[in-house]
């Protein structure tokens, strides 16, 4: 790598790296700057990405290589450019004909998706025999699983008072969720510092080299 | 015809896909298969219209000259640099239009596109996030107070895992005996996620798949019709 | 005002004892171990109970916003699976993801150098559509991706030859910081094709995928954070870029639970005061 | 056709000759998309050759090793396919050949989904059964979130300080439904700081949002019998940038000093800093969102959270729109009845019936 190119572009890292922790002092013209260098940089990623791996290989090429054999293929790029005359104020209730095929593929994509992985399959996964494998903590912690999945559920059941006696399942399962809040609130600590951790390491090791 | 035929086409496809799931025997399998391919296609599209529709609403915001206006400029002439670097000589394995440009490749070091991507697209994402490690260590200096039952299961819970998930942790309870090992941070820790944390994101998980069943089969039905937009 | 100007510096007082409390460790280890828990063992017995030369699937589903997290994941998962001489195909369901997944090639090929591209590794790129393109493979792989990021033919590339559709894949790892990722993976390759599904993911995503890890195995083990990845460089006997990371994540944990607890000691004192 | 038929005759002859159809044998997979045929064989020796003719009729192996049975996949439906297994005799050199030929056959249903299919239906039909209900005008009882008394007294606070209230509709735009429930619930709240006469601030990260908000508080304000107190100017557009848009939010919790936050809709790294920033103000904070990752943060933070689904409870139970209501009480027939089948299923597995945990695994 040319030296200069390299260090010009540590130089460059090391600016929008600062640039964007000024914000912990305060909102700023640098962190401006580099947050709309970031969503302009992002968007350049997408759009030279989709050419090359998505419209390139699925479809032009595959047009332009073997026309008759994927004549097919002018249907959906037809209904693409549909999408793509939502910009003409005049045209734009032509692309409810793109719009309405992808909400319906992926409204029927998620119904059958989300019922067997998120419904059928965790309801299965919950009937299990606590008593099954001998050890107490085993016991304990299946007992717990079904317990916590059935209070939860029912907490999220809205068609009932919650006075009395049928208040009961539904604190138990706010405690349930309380305690899996605290889970994830522990984890989501560890995933922030983590991110930090990766920040300084680059300005430690690369920049400053003073960390092997 | 402009609102009813899309909400058939809607209806269609969504229940194509719903009985391929149930249905081996043809045409049904390949039918689903062309629909997920032309799937491919539009979103690529879609993404494509996202796009432009960002950069159109800068170039207003400039033209304008809005409030800040010189930063959205700034976005733009990025988004330009990358995208014409990424077009012209391509990225680290595609040809671009000008081939893989090797003269530039000798100077610089990496592509063009690559070499932005390294040092300003890598080091502006990956900052972002990390500011969120002080403003979580400020709220639990100044707002994870404890103030009811919950909110204490909440954090005992919290202080278990954060001490269970680190090194730490573990050399803390590292002296319990055998018998006891249950109650060792990393153990105790783990087995808060296998049983109460799992029954309670299950619960979740149950009854947002209901809602997202419910919602996606009044789409199909065309109940819920609001994607289209307004009847303007 | 005062008393906002008199926050602000609070604010900037925590802000620079959690900088400090970060780097020092950086810069002088500890050392401390880590224990391995049951999911990064689970993940690891999977690939590892993989037969010889079975083609298995990466998916880079991140972007370098959470690569200190994923990388070394990836990387560490990457390196068994190459030393069990598994044939490994990367794509990414995001766009950002194939840039992490030639990075992490170019990295654990150096402990590799008879891997031939096309022949033991490749890269099929960036595909978009999430869900949809997972039901698509479990159909047919060769509609999906008609070439490789390098534009060979996939009839052309030796390692797919007898790879018509996900039911040929031995498993599949997706490497995910959020949507799609993991859940779609779990979604569309295991409950719909039964293909064997494991993965990384932040440890913000983590406690809502564990329901996935149950006797049905949706999902066969997890890592969750960087705690997970040095679990599972140890695992494979490296010491990886997760392992070094470990010491300054302990001390920052430490130092958030004490801020907790002087937050609600001051907290308690103020409502005392407030009583009295 | 003819040719075929006469191979099958003669595969079939070689078959029977060699008298060995229980020791080998191919079968079709029932219930699938015909595109696979199952291989079945029990054999005293420890590794087996298995092969396969191909198109030219030569032998090619497709499986060695130990084991009683293999599946061939991808196969074209419809079509006749022949193998034989070398049995290998050790003692004397050579090996013996089973032959089997079968066709993979394409049925009309994934017997192994039936537990899928219903529950699915059952759902739907639920669903469908509360929507036409509710449409026709059956007013169905669910049961009132008590966060919405909360959100009423945090107004009343607010009134006597004389402060204004802060409303974030989340950081989605209008296709989310998150989106859509929050505004449902502003509508609610505007009412209130109508009557109430205080005022009301709305940053608004969409423009879409923005002028759906602007609609929805001047209705309310009208219907209050207020429509002078309204003031648009109050429901602005902050910025689209993610972190932008909460450094704007930030400022005006610190300047304006409002006594009752409102978070509720699609929220994502940002809550923390959101919440935090209003905890500091000493605001009673209301907060809800069906992000799951963020829930921790606005739960320990806020006064009250509305978790989850009770974000759309709480919509459909203000709005009393049909299409809510209905598929909310087709929800709740759906938990009810995980309810029940987790319990049956655990009592089952503890009286060692395991077909019923079976069926719901899709066990063929």
């Amino acid at each position: 790598m040319s030296s200069f190119a390299g260090t010009f572009g540590l130089w460059m890292a090391v600016f929008f790296t600062f640039s964007i922790f000024s914000f912990l002092y305060k909102d700023n013209p640098f962190y401006k700057f580099a947050e709309q260098v970031f969503v302009g940089l992002s968007a350049a990623y997408w759009l030279v990405y989709l050419f090359y791996s998505i419209m390139l290989p699925n479809l032009f090429t595959k047009l332009l290589t073997d026309f008759k054999g994927n004549i097919i293929l002018l249907i959906p790029a037809a209904l693409g450019i549909m999408m793509l005359l939502r910009l003409i104020p005049k045209t734009q209730w032509l692309s409810r004909f793109p719009i309405a095929i992808m909400i319906g593929t992926s409204a029927g994509i998620n119904m059958v998706r989300y019922a067997k992985s998120d419904l059928l399959s965790q309801i299965s996964a919950t009937m299990i025999n606590p008593f099954a494998d001998g050890s107490a903590s085993s016991i304990v912690g299946n007992l717990l699983l079904i317990i916590g999945t059935i209070c939860g559920v029912y907490f999220f059941y809205f068609s009932k008072k919650q006075e009395g006696f049928s208040a009961v399942p539904s604190k138990i399962g706010i405690w349930f969720l309380m305690v899996s809040f605290g889970a994830s609130f522990g984890y989501t600590v560890m995933a922030r510092i983590s991110l930090l951790i990766g920040r300084l390491e680059f300005l430690l090791k690369d920049w400053l080299h003073v960390i092997k | 015809m402009k609102r009813n035929l899309p909400l058939i086409f809607a209806f269609l496809t969504g229940f194509l896909v719903v009985i391929s799931e149930f249905i081996p025997h043809r045409p049904f399998s390949l039918m689903i298969s062309t629909l997920q391919n032309w799937f491919l296609i539009i979103s690529g599209f879609a993404i494509l219209l996202g796009q432009i529709s960002l950069f159109q609403a800068n170039l207003a915001k400039i033209k304008q000259k809005e409030s800040g206006w010189y930063f959205y400029l700034a976005g733009l002439i990025s988004f330009m640099i990358m995208l014409l670097t990424g077009l012209l000589w391509g990225t680290q394995e595609y040809k671009g239009i000008l081939g893989h440009g090797t003269h530039l490749q000798s100077l610089v070091g990496s592509k063009p596109f690559d070499y932005l991507f390294d040092f300003a697209y890598m080091p502006l994402s990956a900052t972002m996030f990390s500011l969120l490690a002080f403003f979580i260590a400020s709220a639990a200096y100044r707002a994870f107070i404890i103030r009811s039952f919950e909110s204490n299961l909440l954090m005992i819970t919290a202080v278990i895992v954060i001490l269970g998930r680190t090194s730490f942790g573990s050399m803390l309870t590292s002296w319990l005996p055998e018998n006891l090992r249950f109650w060792h941070l990393p153990n105790l820790s783990d087995f808060i996620m296998e049983f109460p944390n799992s029954a309670a994101q299950r619960a979740i998980m149950i009854s947002a798949a209901l809602g997202i069943i419910g919602s996606s089969l009044r789409i199909i039905l065309g109940i819920e019709r609001s994607y289209l937009g307004g009847d303007k | 005002m005062s008393s906002n100007t008199h926050s602000q510096t609070e604010r900037h007082i925590v802000f620079l004892v959690l900088l400090v409390a970060v780097t020092l460790p950086l810069l002088f280890p500890i050392g401390w171990k880590t224990e391995v828990s049951g999911y990064a063992r689970m993940a690891w017995q999977l690939i590892d109970s993989t037969p010889d030369s079975s083609v298995v699937v990466f998916s880079f589903d991140y972007d370098p916003s959470t690569m200190t997290e994923l990388q070394p994941m990836a990387e560490a998962m990457l390196y068994h699976a190459f030393s069990r001489n598994q044939k490994v195909l990367a794509m990414a369901l995001w766009p950002q993801g194939v840039q992490m997944a030639d990075q992490a090639y170019a990295k654990v090929i150096k402990s590799f150098p008879d891997k031939k591209y096309g022949v033991d590794f490749v890269n099929m790129g960036y595909k978009i559509a999430g869900i949809v393109t997972i039901q698509s493979m479990g159909k047919n792989m060769p509609e999906v991706f008609p070439t490789d990021e390098r534009g060979t033919k996939y009839a052309d590339i030796p390692m797919l030859k007898n790879v018509k559709t996900l039911k040929d894949i031995a498993y599949a790892n997706s490497l995910s910081s959020g949507t799609p990722g993991i859940k779609e993976w779990v979604m569309a390759a295991h409950d719909a094709y039964g293909t064997p599904v494991t993965g990384g993911t932040t440890a913000v995503s983590a406690p809502g995928l564990l329901p996935y890890v149950n006797s049905q195995r949706q999902l066969n083990g997890l890592l969750g954070g960087l705690k997970a990845a040095s679990e599972y460089e140890n695992l494979i006997g490296q010491i990886g870029s997760a392992t070094v990371k470990m010491d300054a994540q302990s001390v920052a944990h430490l130092l958030i639970l004490v801020f907790i607890a002087i937050g609600n000691v001051k907290a308690f004192l103020v409502r005392k005061r407030s009583k009295a | 056709m003819k040719k075929t038929l006469l191979l099958v005759m003669v595969l079939w002859s070689i078959v029977s000759f060699s008298a060995a159809k229980a020791l080998f044998s191919a079968n079709d997979v029932p219930w699938d998309d015909g595109k696979a045929l199952m291989l079945n064989w029990s054999a005293p020796a420890d590794t087996v050759n298995l092969q396969k003719a191909d198109s030219l009729g030569n032998w090619v192996t497709i499986f060695k090793g130990v084991g009683k049975e293999f599946q061939d996949r991808d196969l074209d439906p419809d079509k006749t396919y022949s193998y034989r297994l070398l049995i290998p005799r050790a003692a004397l050199g050579d090996s013996i050949a089973f032959k089997a030929t079968a066709q993979p056959k394409e049925q009309w249903f994934y017997l192994n989904k039936l537990s899928y299919l219903l529950i699915l239906l059952a759902v739907s039909l639920a669903v469908l059964y509360y929507v036409n209900g509710a449409r026709r005008g059956k007013d169905y009882f669910i049961r009132r979130i008590s966060g919405l008394d909360s959100m009423d007294e945090a107004i009343g606070r607010a009134t006597e300080k004389g402060k204004p209230i802060l409303f974030v509709p989340g950081i989605s735009d209008l296709d989310d439904i998150q989106t859509i429930a929050s505004l449902t619930i502003l509508s609610h709240l505007a009412h209130k700081a109508a009557e109430y006469d205080t005022a009301l601030i709305v940053p608004c990260r969409f423009s879409m949002v923005l002028s759906a908000s602007r609609e929805i508080v001047k209705e309310a304000y009208l219907k209050a019998g207020k429509p002078d107190s309204y003031r648009e100017d109050r429901i602005f557009y902050l910025t689209d940038d993610q972190f932008g848009y909460v450094a704007g939010i930030d400022g005006i919790m610190v300047r304006e000093q409002p006594a009752a936050n409102f978070f509720l809709g699609s929220f994502y790294a940002e809550s923390l800093i959101l919440a935090e920033t209003g905890f500091s103000t000493g605001a009673i904070q209301t907060s809800g969102t069906a992000q799951a990752s963020q829930l921790p943060f606005f739960v320990v933070s806020c006064d009250y959270t509305l978790i989850g689904e009770e974000l759309f409870a709480a919509s459909a139970y203000l709005s009393r729109d049909p299409q809510q209501l209905g598929s909310l009480k087709g929800h709740d027939f759906g938990k009810l009845l995980t309810i029940l089948l987790i319990i049956i299923g655990v009592i089952a597995e503890i009286a060692g019936w395991h077909g019923f945990k079976a069926f719901f695994e899709g066990a063929q």
